[in-house]
């Protein structure tokens, strides 16, 4: 055990810093779940591409830097720490490409990865149904093969950043006859397709954060199918694994809230501390952030060294999730009457972003397999509970 | 000692349920979010047909002469529906404070907030915000150790926009040219008395909430299908339910008993409103919470009716009084030298 | 409503307190988990029933007062300001009394109910079994009848006070080829039958607190079957619903130690302020047990205009267990490292009977059928949740 | 940066792990309850013999010459099987404390110990009483700025029983003759390193009383039928055992890094700790929470082992450092002005 950084770790966040104070735009981007601050983020996703910033732990010769998990971890401190804009191609760059890498063709992985990095395609989950929540194996959507096409029939649903996003990626179910995780096929689909219609679901704030996607007769070319058809869940299942995993929840952003929401409650000190629960949540979310990030220094030096993430992996969606909902709980209680005000609001004076945070926080304990979900992938593959 | 409302008073919540189940629909709210106002005209005429805009109003004045007490369980029932108009300020804020004022301005203004020609909206030193400001007829505003009665003329109000679009707040300047009705010593009581009864407005309305949002909850849950069953029969689900069922039962006697502790100015009124806004409002948090949850996706949906209920919850635990101040109240009494705490004291 | 104390309540607080002042032993009694304990605390029923003050609410003819439960509460009240002895024989008073008013003959009210009042005969609960705990329904143990008598076999567990009790209550499988709710009967047992073992189970304060009751082919007169053969589950639910229910627990109980906690504060606050945590739960502690009150007056006088109790009863056990637990854990964190101290150790200054009420505390949520029950039965019965 | 423990700590791990075990069963530790001391002579002689007294102590003093970082894995070992030897205060407090104090009293005592002969316990100012002072052969204690040395027959010792019939616990009167050690800011300095040694050692045993009470609960409601199934099977028992779970799982690295901290006498070694034991405590204190209400009545009982690990979890909590000292120290640290927080702070 030794808990300094190397000099070549010094120096990579040196340079990671140095490049982000040159780039970062010094005013925040709108937020993406608006037309034109999609497209604010996409052009900020290529200037981190052109910087080679746009996935560090990507192989060289796809644009990356081959970092370890360490200097992705190092990365995204100085990241958050800069501000630097929200992932907009989370999906596809934390989600999709390492899935590809582990399951796609040659071929495949030469046609989507670099347009990927680069954000000039855009990439959205094609996985929850309307009837296939939780419960992801009740997938309906058909796609049947046809020659060296797919005919893609059903409805998605809860798809995030559809409605601007250039591709999804998702299951359809390729033998009718099948039930729950067999006969499934992961297929990847251009939204531009002929027989798709995105419809937008406005969010608790009232913007199309997410889509519905409807299929008909939707013909997909059979070279966009990842892994072998039917095995559709075990692609997923890596996904899912890399979803409720430490790629999409780095540390650094809830530390950056921590050490946020620090400065909130010393800003407001006297009124806050009238009451008294207010001062021990601040202490807990600076020490939930800081355990959150221990462990995954923990976790990430173990898969440097080769090991595995196992149903452990539960534990931390129920952890950030929970620990980001507190955090923000705790922030409208210091920000007392003005917690309700949106941010342009001509008293909401010191509010900053706490209010979108707050309802973006409502989302965690349910995205990516609600936090139910997870305490019984824990009870049962972690402990060993008995299942019913 | 009787602790239970009247079977009158228990027709009337009823009644009123009807109405306002009835009328005071999801879409009609949606529909006012829409409007420049957010206030619905007609709405409000309706609301005046049942007496319910002058029910705190004296009977000589053309009310219904009941007291904060009897609107209680109305109270609930605007939380219920989430009615947007400005019905529980009216009735247990604005309408006890003119008559407390009396004279000339009770005499003027109460009869036509009974017949639902005016609306006097109340604003204190203590609110960020005054909600309604843009719809009142009169507005009676603390300023200082002052108590102003200003005409809308009178006022420049400057809109602040709430995550919660019902709700219409604004900050309000005052010409200096506004009548005083107040001033000193009658003035701070006086606004003690409009803060406990806005706070207790708020802790009603939250039982309200609770309520509604745990029985869409309970709807959406038994309807809802997931690995082969009712997602209502997962017991991870049912207990998210009993838990807030709890937290809400045990939150209902603490309002009824300050309501009845506002109506009849008992001593440890402010107290009793203090204790029934925290736990009243903690029940609506965690059913807000609890709730969105056993909704999953569609919880965080702006097509989903819950965030009306869900916003307007969290809105009204920072209103009149966050937690911080209502804790600081009944800290200064329980932490206090020789407090009368314990078996006995309750009603002492 | 009228929340003031009429001219009558008002003068039967004066009685009642007047005779507990002349009457509490100044010294409290030992604990009933001890043999000498026990024997003071039958001692002070009897001393009780004396003053008729035993059973307020029972009807006058029974050696009661025909209290209404505002009445009742306020005795509860003085009873706990007092600080007078817990009653060791509630499970006679507050449970199988009012099911044998009821439930029972005239002969057997005449010739049960006396002896119970006075503390003559101590009554133990014969529920559990060790396959049925919280599943009630899966009760074993068979009473077969044989002209005027049962004969009883089969084995009870988790009696409280059986040691040194006197009787048991409890149900029995009359009907060999049943299952689950039915085939069940309600019969009073002597312990002092033969074939009878009482083992001690020693609880966590080592103290023989409960019991297993053996029964190996007891006879037991007919005359103690309570209700009809076969028709005990329907007993035993009134019982269970008085044992949830507000009897067992007054507010007084949970108002007292809150203000004791406030008090422990108090006293330390200097060192309770370093955790923020202790404010907060004591202000908690102070609300809740208010609410507490307040519910219950409230739902007394629902009771005495004839109203019913529902299922909106378990959220009662729910309600104070929890209190109790978070009250007692407040307690132990401002007493820090004099929490695990006996309370006669040398250097255990100011540390009361908290310990004892910690660990009584950790059995709250689990009897009377654990809290996990309760919120299955408030969600089903109370909300209308779908059952599996 | 290697977060990660080395083959050789781990494999060491798996061998005391077994050894204890097997050896530290839960009958042996009922059965030390009733011997008069509480302490099992001959199970230290294994202890020693294993190297496990002397892991800290110096190679050349006949020690394993070994860090607080090594033993770490050890402690939470120990935990696991509730050991009432006072194996982590040794390797934990006392070797360390004596190896700074250094000198002849080191040289005289380290072999000792390394040797299983004799017994080191330390007593802070901080402590308010002092566990195993009765079988100690040598007490280190802080009186006021001064570190004393006392033998035995230089201290009167005064029984106080702790809940947890394995702790021994005694408030110590120490001669005025016993040898002073130290004094000033250095003992003050000593006696703040030993505290956090101590409280380290708590952290890294609450560890392992958590999973040992996981493990004991999962094995007993795998096993307990209810209602015609195992009840491990209901959620609501799923999620009362995941929830400890997930709490656990992120207070390891707290503890591992407070270790490595303490070991380097980084500057931030306090704050670590007093990190590391209010998660770690917390844990566990979740975990006897939860797991004996899955244990139902059965958790009640004096019968059932669970309570020999819950009430050491219990007194953990309190033991070297409540948690109103530790979030003191915490507080002090985050709130201070200028303090270095967020992202990129936590190894900088």
């Amino acid at each position: 055990m030794e808990l300094t950084y190397t000099d070549k770790q010094k120096a990579f966040r040196e340079e990671v810093r140095s490049w982000l104070a040159d780039n970062v735009p010094a005013e925040p981007l709108q937020t993406f779940d608006t037309e034109a601050g999609f497209q604010a983020h996409r052009e900020w996703e290529a200037r981190l591409n052109a910087g080679r910033w746009g996935m560090v732990t990507w192989p060289e010769e796809l644009g990356g830097r081959g970092c370890d998990l360490i200097e992705w971890l190092i990365f995204e401190e100085e990241y958050y720490k800069a501000g630097a804009p929200l992932r907009v191609n989370q999906n596809g760059i934390f989600l999709l490409g390492p899935t590809l890498m582990e399951y796609g063709t040659e071929e495949q992985k030469a046609r989507i990865l670099p347009k990927m990095a680069t954000g000039e395609e855009v990439w959205s989950q094609g996985w929850s149904e309307p009837n296939a929540g939780s419960d992801m194996a009740a997938i309906r959507s058909t796609a049947r093969l046809e020659g060296d096409k797919y005919i893609i029939n059903g409805q998605k649903t809860w798809s995030t950043r559809a409605v601007w996003a250039d591709w999804c990626f998702g299951m359809f179910r390729t033998d009718p006859e099948s039930e729950r995780h067999r006969g499934l096929t992961f297929i990847l689909v251009p939204l531009d397709t002929p027989g798709i219609t995105v419809r937008p679901i406005p969010q608790l704030d009232g913007l199309p954060g997410f889509a519905e996607i409807f299929f008909d007769n939707v013909e997909v070319a059979v070279e966009n199918r990842l892994g072998d058809e039917g095995a559709g869940w075990a692609v997923a299942m890596a996904t899912a694994g890399f979803e409720r995993g430490l790629m999409l929840r780095s540390p650094a952003r809830f530390q950056e809230t921590a050490r946020r929401l620090v400065e909130l409650y010393r800003a407001n000190q006297s009124s806050a501390d009238q009451d008294p629960a207010v001062r021990d949540a601040v202490l807990r979310a600076y020490l939930d952030a800081e355990s959150y990030c221990l462990s995954t220094y923990q976790t990430a030096c173990r898969l440097n060294k080769g090991g595995k993430i196992g149903a452990e992996s539960s534990t931390n969606k129920i952890f950030w999730s929970e620990l980001d909902q507190n955090m923000h709980a705790t922030a409208m209680s210091i920000l007392g009457a003005r917690a309700e005000l949106l941010p342009h609001a001509p008293d909401a004076s010191g509010v900053g972003n706490w209010l979108d945070g707050w309802l973006f926080a409502q989302s965690g304990p349910i995205y990516a397999g609600t936090n139910e979900v997870q305490r019984n992938i824990i009870a049962e593959r972690m402990l060993g509970m008995p299942r019913r | 000692m009787d602790f239970t409302f009247s079977e009158d008073q228990l027709l009337f919540q009823d009644s009123v349920r009807d109405f306002l189940v009835n009328e005071v629909t999801p879409e009609r709210i949606r529909a006012s979010w829409e409007t420049a106002s957010g206030r619905d005209a007609a709405l409000w005429a309706q609301l005046a047909e049942l007496g319910l805009t002058g029910l705190t109003v004296p009977e000589e004045l053309g009310g219904l002469g009941m007291s904060e007490l009897d609107f209680i369980l109305l109270a609930q029932e605007c939380g219920y529906v989430a009615l947007a108009e400005p019905l529980v300020h009216t009735a247990l804020v604005a309408v006890p404070l003119l008559r407390e004022l009396g004279g000339e301005l009770a005499a003027q203004w109460l009869p036509r907030i009974a017949a639902g020609e005016a609306k006097v909206i109340v604003g204190l030193e203590h609110n960020l915000l005054v909600e309604d400001a843009h719809v009142a007829d009169l507005l009676l505003l603390q300023r200082g150790e002052r108590i102003l009665a200003a005409t809308p003329d009178q006022v420049a109000l400057r809109h602040n926009e709430s995550v919660d679009p019902s709700r219409r707040l604004f900050a309000v300047d005052v010409a200096a040219d506004a009548a005083e009705v107040a001033s000193g010593e009658r003035a701070a009581e006086l606004a003690t008395r409009a803060l406990d009864r806005g706070a207790l407005g708020c802790a009603a309305q939250a039982l309200g909430l609770a309520q509604r949002m745990v029985d869409m909850s309970v709807q959406y849950t038994s309807e809802r299908q997931q690995f082969g069953q009712a997602i209502g029969a997962f017991q991870a689900v049912k207990h998210h339910m009993a838990n807030i069922a709890v937290r809400l039962e045990y939150a209902r006697a603490p309002v009824h008993r300050a309501a009845y502790s506002v109506a009849c100015a008992e001593a440890v009124a402010s107290q009793a409103v203090s204790h029934a806004k925290l736990v009243a409002c903690e029940a609506a948090n965690l059913a807000a919470k609890n709730c969105i949850q056993v909704h999953g996706a569609m919880g965080y949906t702006w097509e989903v009716d819950l965030h009306i209920f869900m916003k307007k919850a969290w809105a009204l635990a920072n209103s009149w009084g966050d937690a911080g101040f209502h804790k600081t109240r009944v800290g200064e009494h329980i932490f206090a030298e020789g407090a009368a705490l314990g078996a006995g004291a309750t009603f002492a």
